[in-house]
């Protein structure tokens, strides 16, 4: 009983000195204070880690050009993990604010902490840069205080697609899947809508639930309806289950095209294996993209950390250039003062020219370039619009048989 | 009907699988009573195994798996008997407190993995990964097939196991009735053990055969508890033969689920029929063979 | 209370078969027979732990095989149990009171209930203690005491003196008299002969879930077939 | 000793009310709002589970229905989601009816399995059912909204709720009733208790307040999705946590489970980094194995200062007087 009695004193101790202690950042020298709230831990923490490691990529290299210094302070990175959950999101975001004072935020990854973290920056007013959250409605809800820069909203994933499919692809009968995530039935809403303007048949429509291990009854029923385009939206490795499944099911098609996401990453090559071949897919960004200094943070992010980044690290080291820019213009450190940079930003990234707009309905939203990109000879090469084009598109692609 | 077909093989291919990973579940449950929520971080920690088996010295998943079942069979007996065994011991209001202390462990687990291996998603291209064959239109993986054949032959040896030799006629006995097996002579509390370290034993091994199929991370378990439980209740706990019959049941409902109702809601009718025979067939649908 | 004719199969076993018997009001009835001749089985249909596989029960003038365990009860039929289901985490008061609040809604007055059983079966000193921590000796008192406080017409008692020392189950002996001087009637299903010969006004002899004899419990102890019953038990 | 317990009650009472005036910060005040959610939420499942005994691994499906009857007539309707906090209790409560009337045919791990089914059922159902619930995406409120000192004391009063009634049903009939059902349902059945009945009578309150707090939710947090509103590892097994945290089948116990979980979880995330919930998970596995029976009901002390048990008795039961 002894023992226990002290295991208990010492857990309410720890639980009413640990709140105190938590807010209380340590006090050190004047710095400019940043707020970066992404997934560390829980099912997301793979591109959290991602987009936390190019942050500090960015970073130093921004250091190194003297561009943290803002009027004698240096720009501090806090980084806050949201373990993929609204709530310890919403507490990151308040505690960041209240009691560490940061001047602004910035990251959120899933939908559902982007809006947590949007919404509180809102109400609190201060200027909430996303970093990968695309969810539409986040820049559709008319905040003043949230701005998106390197993240397209999921409806919008598909311009150049659309260009690309009225000039090559001319689809007759299209079969849409898509994951039943925010991501994913945006994506498939506008999809549907894309293809109703045109006159295009969707001949097969369907979600799914991430995580699947035999999406065979899904691709046999599809197989049925006899598609010439496939377009899916689907999370990394679901990406590859579904291509290595159609290879399976000896399952035709002109041309597979990924919503972005899981189609683009090298984890779906690894894991699909020769089946990723000729895989289509929309793209924010790729290595090989034309934007300075994109294929430079490509290799120097392997060479660092010993993995390929994909464009979620792209969005996150894009993001820092732009915190240091605007921290940069800003007239005095005020949110007000803030958001009025953010409003002028006029920066070129490798993510492209970022501006935050109101279009469309959509406001703070700078305009995505979107490209379509294909894995042809193991390699994600751009293939549209073609005067970025690094490889010429493959269409319509060979048959499974017909491959060597 | 190709379409039938495709989906009724798919189903009972997947339905071997998830009743390898259940028959894990379905011994500790019969013998210990208890609600294991870590079962499918003991699943994961095996395709971690045999994922650096491979990586480490090429050796195939299926020649991997009997690497795993060994450190998994090791890390159960540790698991319960330091920790859930003690727990068993005090005396508590709720005996479901015991599932927390699962809980509890599945969040270490997952999180010592992540830090080891970060949370990368990892796969391995084995010569066979992605080849099927293709029989009168409707397609068979051959992982899965070679996957349903190994299960199967588990499910036998271990049927083997526990109807024919004294441990394995013990742990029936315990898992019966604990106490009338103690008065008898069986040492529970070594067999709670030992069950424990087979239960995650075969958790690996299922694992390990999805590893040539399926991809990994640290946080894949949480797709297998729920599969195993539903699946344990479907063929009633503690039967080894009716974890089979679940696992197939399982995997077939939730193909035809997918073809005729949608992938979205295959999980639904798994859930849906669990539901059923937890009310109608309080013994499983074992119950339904037996009569 | 009178059954007619009860049947009860558990699969291909007939644990009771076409037994009718009928109790008095105000008597003490015994029930006896060697292990699994399905004493206790009786007990379950008669409070309905499970319904007879045919047969009736009546309990003055209703039929009693068609409602619920609680509703048995509440009727005035109380049962203890062989295998004793203290509730454990409760002290013996809150145990005998969880009874007691059968008859009424109030803590205050269930409390007085419960005290004055306590008092009447000589558990007074043990009110405050855990139940599962009694002697066996406490707890089948307390089943007892727990059964009482519902205000039964008829009791049912499982196995009441089983496991107890001479002693103890003179003092059980005591008790069961003193209920039946409440004006309850008793069923006892016992093993032990001194307490049937000792309180029993009637006695019935069953095995294999059939009737063997009827009747004093002198004479039943001493029918041939009774004794042919336990010695066959004795070879087994 | 009676009139010290109400001093205390009324210090508490008083504490309680001051609060959010001594953390002036809204972090803190955000936390202080998670731990009321929280409590109300154990408080609410230790009827059922704590002091009926049946463990339900599906409260997140009560949850969520408040929730998203807020956030459903926000989505329709257009009407303010405090409208949702009249709706969704009533809606759990009806949605409970029969699922109770099903489930507690089931008894033990077979139950909790029912529950922790149909939980499932709720999310998926919700996530695919697109037309009516917006499906994935989740509602998202776009309003201004009140500060956070109201919040609190909103929180605070449905944490009082639940307290009280508990606090009403344990010390009268139904507590001990309740109790008897989980120590055992034979003996229960035959003592004369209709225990399908009585274990309906705790899942009411119980669903009844788990609504309330989920509308609550939704008005605070303003986004819900079905994956976090209805989710089997983040809602349903982490109220069961708090409670054993906190202590089963005591008053106070899940309040200073739910203080435990989200102070410490907290603490954890700001100062261990990605090791966060490693800790936790050890912690967990700690708590559980030295005090199995949670903070309050391991402690005498703790007991007899809240009022929960006498001394002497073991394993926090009744909270008699």
């Amino acid at each position: 009983m002894r023992e226990k009695y002290w295991l208990w004193v010492l857990l309410v101790g720890l639980a009413i000195g640990g709140l105190l202690v938590a807010g209380c950042a340590a006090k050190g020298p004047q710095t400019v204070k940043v707020g970066v709230i992404l997934p560390l831990t829980g099912s997301e923490a793979m591109f959290g880690a991602m987009e936390k490691n190019s942050f500090l990529m960015a970073y130093e290299e921004l250091k190194a050009a003297g561009k943290t210094n803002i009027k004698g302070k240096e720009i501090e990175l806090l980084f806050e993990d949201d373990q993929g959950k609204q709530d310890v999101a919403k507490a990151a975001a308040e505690k960041l604010v209240n009691q560490d004072k940061v001047v602004m935020l910035s990251g959120g990854y899933t939908s559902s902490c982007t809006k947590v973290i949007a919404g509180s920056a809102q109400s609190m007013g201060i200027p909430f840069l996303i970093v990968t959250g695309s969810a539409d409605d986040i820049t559709r809800s008319g905040w003043q205080w949230v701005f998106r820069g390197t993240a397209a909203p999921a409806s919008k994933y598909t311009g150049a697609l659309w260009d690309m499919m009225e000039k090559v692809i001319k689809p007759q009968r299209v079969a849409l899947i898509y994951e039943n995530t925010d991501f994913g039935t945006s994506s498939a809403n506008a999809f549907r809508k894309a293809c109703e303007v045109r006159g295009i048949k969707i001949v097969f429509d369907q979600a799914y639930e991430h995580g699947a291990l035999d999406f065979k009854p899904m691709l046999a029923n599809m197989k049925q309806t006899n598609p010439d385009v496939v377009f899916a939206v689907s999370y990394v490795m679901d990406a590859a289950m579904i291509v290595k499944q159609m290879k399976e099911l000896d399952l035709n098609t002109n041309l597979v095209i990924g919503g972005g996401a899981g189609y683009t990453m090298p984890e779906f090559r690894e894991n699909a294996g020769d089946a990723s071949e000729y895989v289509t897919s929309v793209s924010l960004w790729v290595p090989n993209v034309a934007w300075p200094g994109a294929k430079e943070y490509f290799e120097k992010y392997k060479q660092k950390y010993g993995s390929e980044p994909d464009y979620h690290g792209a969005q996150a080291y894009a993001t820092m250039y732009i915190i240091a820019d605007v921290l940069g213009r800003a007239q005095d450190l005020t949110p007000e003062g803030i958001r009025k940079a953010l409003k002028e930003t006029n920066l070129t990234t490798i993510m492209g020219p970022i501006k935050f707009e109101d279009w469309e309905g959509f406001t703070n939203q700078s305009r995505p370039t979107t490209y379509v990109v294909q894995w042809l000879k193991g390699k994600l090469e751009v293939v549209w619009p073609e005067n970025v084009a690094s490889a010429r598109y493959v269409f319509p692609v060979p048959r499974w048989k017909e491959r060597g | 009907m190709a379409l039938l077909g495709q989906t009724v093989i798919c189903g009972l291919l997947l339905g071997g699988m998830y009743a390898l990973i259940a028959i894990g579940m379905t011994l500790i449950m019969g013998v210990m009573k208890i609600i294991n929520l870590a079962h499918g971080s003991l699943v994961m920690v095996g395709m971690y195994v045999t994922y650096v088996c491979y990586r480490a010295w090429g050796l195939d998943p299926y020649l991997g798996m009997l690497v795993a079942m060994p450190v998994l069979f090791l890390l159960g007996c540790v698991i319960q008997h330091f920790l859930i065994n003690r727990l068993l011991e005090v005396e508590s209001v709720l005996p479901e407190n015991q599932v927390l202390l699962t809980v509890g462990i599945s969040l270490v687990l997952t999180e010592v993995i992540r830090f080891i291996f970060k949370s990368d998603y990892r796969s391995i291209a084995t010569p066979y990964t992605g080849e099927a064959l293709l029989v009168g239109g409707m397609s068979i993986s051959i992982a899965m097939a070679v996957g349903f054949v190994i299960a199967m032959v588990f499910t036998y040896l271990l049927h083997l196991f526990l109807t024919r030799t004294d441990l394995g006629r013990a742990i029936r006995a315990t898992a019966q009735d604990r106490e009338a097996a103690q008065y008898m002579g069986v040492d529970a509390r070594r067999v709670t053990v030992i069950t424990f370290g087979l239960g995650s034993a075969l958790a690996a091994a299922g694992g390990s055969l999805l590893l040539p199929l399926f991809y990994l991370w640290p946080d894949i378990g949480h797709l297998f508890t729920a599969k195993a439980f539903i699946i344990t209740i479907l063929g009633g706990m503690g039967s080894t033969t009716g974890a089979l019959l679940g696992g197939l049941t399982l995997g077939v409902a939730e193909s035809l689920g997918a073809t005729y109702i949608g992938m979205g809601y295959k999980d639904v009718v798994g859930l849906v029929i669990f539901l059923l025979v937890l009310l109608f067939l309080p013994h499983g649908l074992r119950s339904l063979v037996r009569r | 209370m009178e059954a007619r004719r009860i049947v009860k199969r558990f699969g291909g076993l007939v644990a009771v078969d076409d037994l009718s018997f009928a109790v008095r009001e105000g008597e003490i009835f015994g029930l006896i027979g060697p292990n699994g001749s399905g004493k206790t089985t009786v007990f379950n249909l008669i409070n309905r732990f499970f319904p007879p596989t045919s047969g009736t029960i009546h309990f003055g003038d209703r039929r009693i095989d068609v409602l619920s365990p609680h509703q048995i009860c509440a009727l005035g039929i109380a049962r203890t149990f062989q295998v004793v289901k203290p509730l454990r985490r409760m002290t013996v008061l809150e145990n005998v009171m969880t009874g007691a609040f059968l008859r009424t809604g109030s803590v205050r007055r269930a409390r007085q209930k419960a005290l004055e059983v306590l008092d009447f079966c000589k558990l007074m000193h043990r009110k405050d203690f855990p139940a599962g921590k009694l002697t066996i000796a406490d707890r089948k008192r307390l089943e007892i005491a727990r059964a009482l406080a519902t205000e039964p017409r008829l009791l049912l008692l499982d196995e009441t003196a089983a496991g107890l020392n001479p002693r103890e189950t003179e003092e059980a002996m005591d008790i069961i008299r003193q209920i039946r001087e409440l004006g309850v009637t008793i069923i006892v299903v016992e093993h032990v002969m001194k307490v049937i010969t000792g309180i029993c006004d009637r006695v019935m002899a069953i095995n294999f879930g059939r009737e063997i004899t009827t009747g004093p419990p002198a004479a039943v102890v001493n029918h041939p077939e009774v004794i042919k019953a336990y010695l066959g038990e004795a070879d087994a | 000793m009676h009139r010290y317990r109400i001093w205390a009650a009324v210090a508490l009472a008083l504490l309680a009310l001051a609060l959010p005036f001594i953390f002036n910060s809204p972090y803190y005040q955000h936390m202080l709002i998670l731990i009321l959610i929280w409590a109300a939420l154990g408080t609410a499942w230790n009827l059922l589970g704590g002091y009926c005994g049946q463990v339900s691994f599906g409260h997140a499906a009560f949850f969520g229905l408040g929730a998203y009857s807020a956030g459903l007539l926000y989505l329709h309707l257009g009407a303010s989601p405090w409208w949702g906090m009249a709706l969704g209790p009533v809606v759990a409560t009806l949605v409970s009816i029969p699922i109770g009337l099903i489930c507690f045919r089931l008894r033990g791990p077979y139950f909790a399995l029912a529950m922790l089914a149909l939980g499932e059922i709720f999310r998926l159902v919700f996530l695919n059912w697109i037309s009516f619930t917006n499906g994935p995406r989740g509602i998202l409120m776009v309003a201004a909204r009140p500060g956070k000192i109201l919040f609190y004391y909103l929180a605070l009063a449905i944490l009082g709720l639940a307290l009280w009634w508990s606090y009403l049903l344990i010390k009268s009939k139904f507590g001990y009733y309740f109790v008897s059902i989980r120590e055992d349902q034979d003996a229960a059945e035959a003592l004369g208790i209709p225990t399908t009945r009585y274990k309906l009578y705790a899942l009411l309150p119980s669903a009844f307040l788990t609504g309330l707090v989920g509308a609550f939710y939704m008005n605070y947090v303003a986004f819900i999705e079905p994956n976090v509103v209805f989710s089997l590892g983040n809602v349903s097994v982490m109220i069961i946590l708090v409670v054993i945290l906190g202590g089963v089948a005591t008053l106070w116990g899940p309040t200073v489970g739910a203080a435990m979980y989200i102070a410490l979880g907290e603490l954890f995330r700001a100062q261990l980094g990605a090791a966060n919930v490693l800790a936790f998970g050890v912690l967990v596995c700690l708590v559980i194995l030295f005090l199995p029976n949670g903070v309050v009901g391991e402690v005498d002390l703790f007991k007899r200062l809240m009022g929960g048990k006498r001394r002497g008795d073991v394993g926090g039961s009744l909270g008699s007087p």
